[in-house]
C-alpha cells in the first residue's frame, strides 16, 4: 500500500528538525522556507555567512549574484570562501562551500555584477532579496527594483568597526499604496557626497562585524518568510502583511557598533515618503526607465572613484 | 541667558569631524535669537555645533544647505528627526540627538 | 644584501589587510592575535561561527574542543560541518573547513569532552577559552578553571530564539582580588533546578540566533586580545587592564530576543563576589580538588537527564 | 490604596509560565503591609505576581524560598537587582523590573 504522502521527506524531518519544534517555525514556517527563492546580491563579508545560515534553514531557493573574484584579503570575513578558491568567480567558489553545508538547497549563480538593464528580469525570479553590496550606487538600483517588482528586501552595511541593518519595502506594496513599508530611497532621497563614501577595502572592516550584520539579515528574511502572513501563490499583492493595524508601516533600523555602551541600538525611522521618487504614487522610476538604461546609478550617486576622506 | 542641555553623538565615522569622541554633552542658549525669544531647535544645534564643536575644517562632510548633509540621519530620542518636526524640532534639556552616517561598506 | 625583517610575513599582510588598516587592531593588534592561543570549548551552533571568524582573523592557535560526532540534525546552525562529514568528530569537522580558509592557523584539537580532571592542563596551553558548551554543568567547570588558570572566558548561549553573551574573569586576577572581573559563580551561585534546563535538541533553536551569538564571542576575543593592555608574556598576573579606574570591574550582559523590540539589550551585572567558591578570598574550589574529581559538578546540577518543562 | 505602577517583561522561556506574554504593566499596592506602611519591594512584587498574574501551577519554576528561583536574573532599569539592594529595593512608578532565565543551549 502506498504511504501517506508527508509535507517533507524524512531527512528534512530530521535535518530541520531544531527549527520544526518550535511555534516559531513550525511545519508550516518549514514548508514556507522550502517554497521560497531569495536573492543574495554581493557574496563578501555579508553576504557569506548570510548565505550559509539561509542555507542551513532550508531555503529553498538560494541565488547568488557577485561578478567578483575571491581574493586573499577577502578571507578573514569572507567565510563561505577559501584559500584555494583564490581567483575563482564568488558566486562559484560560495556555491562549493553551500552544496556541502546543504546539497538539498536549489543554487543559482548570477555571475555579474548587477545592472539596472537586468535588475527586473533577474528580481522577478525570487521572492526576496538581500542587499550585501557595498556602494550606494547598487543601494538605490537594488532598493528601486524592490519596489517595481514588489519584494520585500533586507539591506545591511558594514564599515570598520560598525553595523546597520534595515527590513524596506515590508510589508511590499506597489507604489502609491501607503501600506507598503518605506524604501531605501524614502530614508535616503538623496545620496550621499561620493567623498564621504568609504568601503571596505579603504576603510577597513573587522570580520565579525560585518558578519554579524550578515548572519542577522539571515534571521530578518526568514522572519519575513515565516511570518503568518498570506501570502497569494503567483508572487502578486499581499493581502494581509501580519499587522494587525492599517498605519502606515514604519522601518526600525538597527545600529551595531563595537566599542559602544550598548554595542545595539534600535532606532525608529519614518514611513513611504509621499514624494518618493520609487515609491510614491509621484514615482518617476519605472521598470521601463530601469531596462532601458536610462536611469544612470553612477551619475546619481556622484564620482564612483572615492576619495579617501572620512 | 539659560542654557539647554542636550547629549549629543556620532556614529558611522562622524566622530572623526568632531576631535574623534563619540559622545558629546553640550549646553547650548535656550534661545537662538534673543530679541524674539525663538526657542533653540534643531537647526540651531546644527549650526551650534559646527561653529563651536567641530574641529575639522571640512563643514561639508556634515552640513549642506544650512542642514545635515544627504547621508546623515539625525535622530532625536532614538526616533528619526522626521517623526519628529526635523530641523524645527524644539530641544527639551535631556534631549539626546544622534547624527548617524550611513555605511555602505559590506 | 638582506631585507630588513617585518614583523609580518608578506601574504599576512595581504590577507589581514583590511583589519590592519584599523587603528584599533593595526601591527600591534595582529601581531597580539597571531601570538594568541584561543581554546574554543563546544564546536557546535556557537563554536562554529566562532571558529570561523577567529581562524579568520589570524589567531596564531585555535584550540578546538569537543567529544561529539556531526549530525544532520546539526547541519542547519553549525556551519563549519558538512553533509559529508555527518558522524565524523566535530573537532575534525571543523579543522578541515577551519584549514581551507586559514591554513596559516596551528590547529589544536581536543576530541574529547571536558572533564574536571582534564580541564587545568588543558586550559594552561591557551590564553583565552569560548564557552561554546550547552549545559550548566560544564559552565561552572569552565569559569572554576578560567578561574584558576587566570583566564578571560567569553561565554555565550542561545535557546529556541533568544541568546545571551557575557565576558567572564576580565580582567583575570587571582582569586581574592576584587579587581578581577566577576566569574560565572558570581552571577549565578545556585545552578538553576535540573527541570528548568533545555538544551537546544529538546527547546529548538533557530539557526541566525546561535549564529550571531557564536559571531559576536569571536568579537569579544577579539577585542581582549587586541586590547591596548599590557600582557606579561608567560601568562603570568596582568599588570594593567585597561580601565582607566581601579573600581571593581562589573560585567555587561547582552541579552539578544528575535521577536522581541528593540532585539537588544544590554544590562550592567554585578562585580565580584566577596564570598564567591570560585573567585573570592573565600574560594573552596582549588586545582586540587579539579584534578583529583572531587568536585562533582554532575551532583551539584542536579539531576543529569533535563526534563522537557520550561 | 495608592497603586505602584511597573512593568515587568519575561525573557529566556519565563513567559511561558505567564501566559506566554513578554511584558505586562501591572499596577500593584503601593505599601505591602497597610497597617505599617510598608513600601511595596521587589520581594512584594514577586509574589504578587505569583498570585495575582502566574497562570502556570508550577510556582517552583519562578520562586524558591519566597524569592526568585536559582538561574533567574532580576533586572530593575537594566541593572542586575544585586547593584540596587535586591529584595528590598523599593519600587518607583515606572520601574522596568524585567526576570531574565538563563540560557544554557549552544
Ligand atoms: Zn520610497
Ligand atoms: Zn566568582
Amino acid at each position: 500500500a502506498q504511504p501517506r504522502r508527508w509535507p517533507l521527506e524524512k531527512h528534512e524531518y530530521k535535518r530541520y528538525g531544531r527549527q520544526l519544534i518550535m511555534p516559531e517555525v513550525g511545519l508550516h514556517g518549514q514548508l514556507r522556507l522550502k517554497n521560497a527563492r531569495v536573492l543574495i546580491v554581493g557574496v563578501g563579508g555579508l553576504g557569506c555567512p548570510a548565505a550559509a545560515y539561509l542555507a542551513g534553514a532550508g531555503v529553498g531557493t538560494l541565488g547568488l549574484m557577485d561578478g567578483d573574484t575571491v581574493e586573499e584579503s577577502n578571507l578573514h570575513r569572507q567565510i563561505a570562501h577559501s584559500t584555494a578558491r583564490v581567483d575563482m568567480n564568488k558566486t562559484q567558489s560560495a556555491m562549493e562551500y553551500l552544496q556541502s553545508l546543504n546539497p538539498h538547497v536549489n543554487y543559482n549563480r548570477h555571475e555579474f555584477h548587477l545592472t539596472p538593464q537586468k535588475a527586473i528580469q533577474i528580481f522577478e525570479q525570487y521572492d526576496l532579496v538581500l542587499d550585501c553590496t557595498d556602494h550606494p550606487t547598487s543601494r538605490y538600483l537594488i532598493s528601486d527594483a524592490c519596489i517595481l517588482t514588489g519584494k520585500t528586501l533586507v539591506s545591511a552595511s558594514a564599515l570598520k568597526t560598525e553595523g546597520q541593518l534595515i527590513v524596506l519595502n515590508n510589508p511590499p506594496r506597489p507604489p502609491g499604496d501607503a501600506l507598503g513599508g518605506p524604501c531605501y530611497r524614502c530614508i535616503f532621497p538623496k545620496p550621499p557626497p561620493a567623498e564621504s563614501v568609504l568601503s571596505c577595502g579603504e576603510g577597513g572592516i573587522l570580520g565579525p562585524v560585518v558578519g554579524v550584520m550578515g548572519v542577522l539579515q539571515a534571521l530578518e528574511a526568514i522572519k519575513v518568510l515565516t511570518a503568518r502572513a498570506q501570502r497569494p501563490a503567483n508572487g502578486g499583492d499581499w493581502s494581509t502583511n501580519g499587522a494587525t493595524s492599517e498605519a502606515a508601516p514604519k522601518a526600525t533600523l538597527l545600529m551595531f557598533s563595537t566599542y559602544n555602551t550598548p554595542q545595539f541600538r534600535s532606532v525608529r525611522l519614518r514611513s513611504r515618503r509621499a514624494d518618493c521618487a520609487a515609491c510614491s504614487a509621484q514615482s518617476t522610476i519605472s521598470r521601463q526607465s530601469l531596462t532601458s538604461g536610462s536611469l544612470d546609478y553612477v551619475a546619481f550617486c556622484g564620482a564612483t572613484a572615492p576619495i579617501n576622506l572620512l | 541667558m539659560a542654557a539647554r542641555k542636550s547629549s549629543q553623538s556620532h556614529s558611522g565615522g562622524l566622530e572623526l569631524l568632531f576631535s574623534n569622541q563619540r559622545k558629546h554633552k553640550v549646553s547650548i542658549p535656550s534661545t537662538s535669537d534673543a530679541t524674539t525669544g525663538q526657542p533653540s531647535n534643531v537647526a540651531f544645534l546644527i549650526k551650534w555645533l559646527c561653529d563651536n564643536l567641530m574641529r575639522d575644517p571640512r563643514k561639508e562632510m556634515f552640513v549642506l544647505d544650512d542642514t545635515a548633509r544627504p547621508g546623515i540621519l539625525v535622530l532625536i530620542n532614538d526616533a528619526d528627526w522626521e517623526l519628529e518636526g526635523e530641523e524645527k524640532y524644539e530641544l527639551q534639556a535631556g534631549d539626546e540627538v544622534v547624527f548617524v552616517s550611513t555605511l555602505h561598506g559590506g
